[in-house]
Formats: structure tokens, C-alpha cells, sequence
């Protein structure tokens, strides 16, 4: 099982663990990203989310379909929120249920790892005195 | 031909817009476009990097682009 | 922040989630543990677990406490069921939050395998003609 | 003296109770603990190990019992 989303709604993580959750798995990682409430020390207001959102969807499926061939999962859950995100928010939910939880963790990384990488979603940082497109410039 | 050309996070700032249109010779490749892009927006060269993607894949530099293609402008992605 | 808990209750994940969430982290691991519905092609009817309870607190502390140390965690948590669970349900859930996510997927992994090996928990599977100690035997 | 030995997992099934009284002289190390139990309960031996933990820590074979000790025999440990 494959799921991906995009969305500007908050992700509800006991769904989500609900949803890729099998009698035939025995473990579940989840990795949750939060909104931290500095950068390098630097306070942040908010952060905002921008996707382009057909390719995003396509990137991420594929990230989903080369951890499921590689690690044999049995499923695998992408979810990422987009808009105004504040501190202690979370815009993204990986979920990865497998038979053995070594697999598990090494796909759940993976794919954290990648979509970090490759999935064109942007994020801004706000802080008191300006912002900047994290990653934008060297 | 005449080509639309959509612009996310920062290269959507520096263009100053969701999208803008460009004016290529038939059979010009993303090398060519990337070439024409950092001509008109300067800015673009002060990035890490960006990708050209074409009907929502990264494409390669020596990709021809066709009339119709859905491209985009991807700066240093972010997300997560 | 350290919490661990041995509990007959159902173990509930957003509110596990919500206790080792801070704003100054960036991410959080979680892996649960779930109840299998086979053992090498098997069927699994129930399991049932029992703790040394003294000692297996005092043992994820230190477990925790290790962890805590080495990776610089922000919060651990380790919650243990015992009883009788059947397949589907969660006997455990570790949940480890970080400054940056490198720190937490280690920790986690680190936590699991290290309770599997040291922490005196026992349980029991109950097929339809029989029962097991699991790992009692060579 | 006269130790208390709890038992857990296997071990109780194997004691056929939670917890047993066994005689041992002052200064008895868990070794001898162990010897003792084996020749009382011989399935002990056919686990693939087992432990014991004197006040809730693992002990080592040269650890001296005293009385009041709380003592456990600690078979191979399956959680999560």
C-alpha cells in the first residue's frame, strides 16, 4: 500500500499510523517533522510551504515505489502539509510498516532523506527582520 | 515556439510572477532555455542551482523541449 | 526529558507523540511495535507479556538515559504494554525527539534493539496447538 | 541463609511458582546460586541462558549474595 498526500489541512498522525498499519507487519517507523522554533538561533515566526503539487506527488511515489521494491514494506505513507506552518507544527508524516523493523527504519530514513532531496516543495523562514527560501542560495 | 514556463519558491519571486512565456527556435534544448532564463533573470545565477523539469520530471540539459511541455523552473528544493 | 512507563492500558500514540514533542526539535522518531499475526508462516492467536516490572523500569531509564547522552535527544519515551494482546495491537512504543533527525532515527533503533536484548520482558505466543516462550530455547 | 528466588517468563513455569526458597552458606556467590538451581530444576539447563539479577541489576557470576537480597533468575528476555 502506497499513500501519498499533499495538503494544506493538519495531518493527523493517528490516522495515518492507522492507515499503514497490517496484521502481517511488526513494526511501524514514523518519522515526524516539526516546526523548530529557531534557526541557527535565530527566532522563526512561521514557516510557509509552497509545492509544485503535480510533481511533487509523482516524486514522491516514486520515492514510495523504490523503498517498498528495495526493502519488501508493506506499506508506505508520505504526507506533507503546504500554507502557513507555526512552531511545533508538523509538515511531514513518513510512515513505513514492515514484517521486520530493520527495514522499517532503513526505508523510513530513506525516504525522509530523499524527499528532502528531490520533491519540489519549498519552504520560507520567517523571522522578525525578513525571510529567506531555505537552501535557495549557496 | 513559444514556450510557458511556470516558477516556484524563489524563482517564482525573481520572476515576479507564477509563470512567464519565453521565445525559442524549434528543437532548442533545456540547456538553451536555462541559457535564455539566466539572461533575463539574473538573479537566477545567484542560486545554489535549479532544475528544469518538463511535464513534471527532471529533465536533462540536453532534453529537447517540445510545444505544449508543462516546464518549470525548480530552485534548491526544501520541503519536509 | 525521560518517560517510561509498563502499563496494561492500550498505549495511545498521539498522546505519547504529544510528550516528547518540544519547540526547540525538528523532528521525531517512532517506532511501534505490533502484534504479528504469524511466527514463521504460523498463525498467531495472542500473545502475552509480563514484565519483571521493577527491574525493567530501572533498565529503560538507563537505556534512555544512554541515549539521551550519546545522541544530545531533547525527550525519550518508552511505553511497554504487558498482558494479553492480540494481533494488530501495540506492546510497545519509542519515541525520540531531536534537534535534527539523524540523532532520533539512531536513538530509536538504538533504544529498540538494546530493550529487545537487555530489558526483563517476557512474552509468550499462543498458536492453536500450543504456546512458546519466545527465544527461551536455543 | 535462606534466599527468596523470584521467577519469571519460563523461569515460573519451570519452578512451577513465582518465586522458590533455596539454602545457601553466607557468602555464596550467584555461581553457586546457579549450580544450585540447575540440579533443582534441570530444564533450567536447557534454556538457551539465563541471568540473574541481584536488586534489580544484573549480576555477575563472582557477585556475593547477601540475605535480603532481591533476587531473580533472569530467563532469555523477549520484549518489544
Amino acid at each position: 500500500m502506497i499513500d501519498i498526500v499533499i495538503t494544506e489541512e493538519i495531518l493527523n498522525i493517528q490516522q495515518c499510523i492507522n492507515k499503514v498499519q497490517s496484521d502481517d507487519c511488526g513494526g511501524i517507523d514514523v518519522f515526524i517533522g516539526t516546526v523548530r522554533d529557531n534557526t541557527k538561533g535565530k527566532k522563526v515566526l512561521r514557516l510557509e510551504f509552497e509545492a509544485y503539487e503535480t510533481m511533487a506527488l509523482i516524486e514522491m511515489r516514486k520515492l514510495a515505489k523504490n523503498a517498498v521494491d528495495k526493502w519488501s514494506l508493506k506499506s508506505v505513507l508520505i504526507y506533507h502539509r503546504t500554507g502557513i506552518l507555526h512552531v511545533g507544527d508538523v509538515p511531514v508524516i513518513i510512515a513505513v510498516a514492515a514484517a521486520h523493523r530493520d527495514a522499517a527504519f532503513d526505508a523510513c530514513r530513506y525516504l525522509i532523506d530523499t524527499l528532502k532531496q528531490t520533491v519540489p516543495i519549498w519552504k520560507k523562514e520567517i523571522f522578525e527582520d525578513g525571510d529567506i527560501w531555505v537552501s535557495a542560495h549557496p | 515556439m513559444t514556450l510557458r514556463i511556470l516558477a516556484f519558491g524563489i524563482a517564482k519571486e525573481i520572476l515576479g510572477s507564477t509563470s512567464t512565456l519565453v521565445e525559442l527556435h524549434a528543437g532548442a534544448t533545456v540547456k538553451e532555455l536555462r541559457i535564455l532564463l539566466e539572461k533575463q533573470y539574473p538573479r537566477l545565477q545567484k542560486l545554489a542551482s535549479f532544475m528544469i523539469a518538463v511535464n513534471n520530471e527532471y529533465a536533462s540539459s540536453d532534453h529537447v523541449l517540445q510545444p505544449g511541455n508543462e516546464i518549470a523552473i525548480i530552485p534548491p528544493v526544501s520541503g519536509g
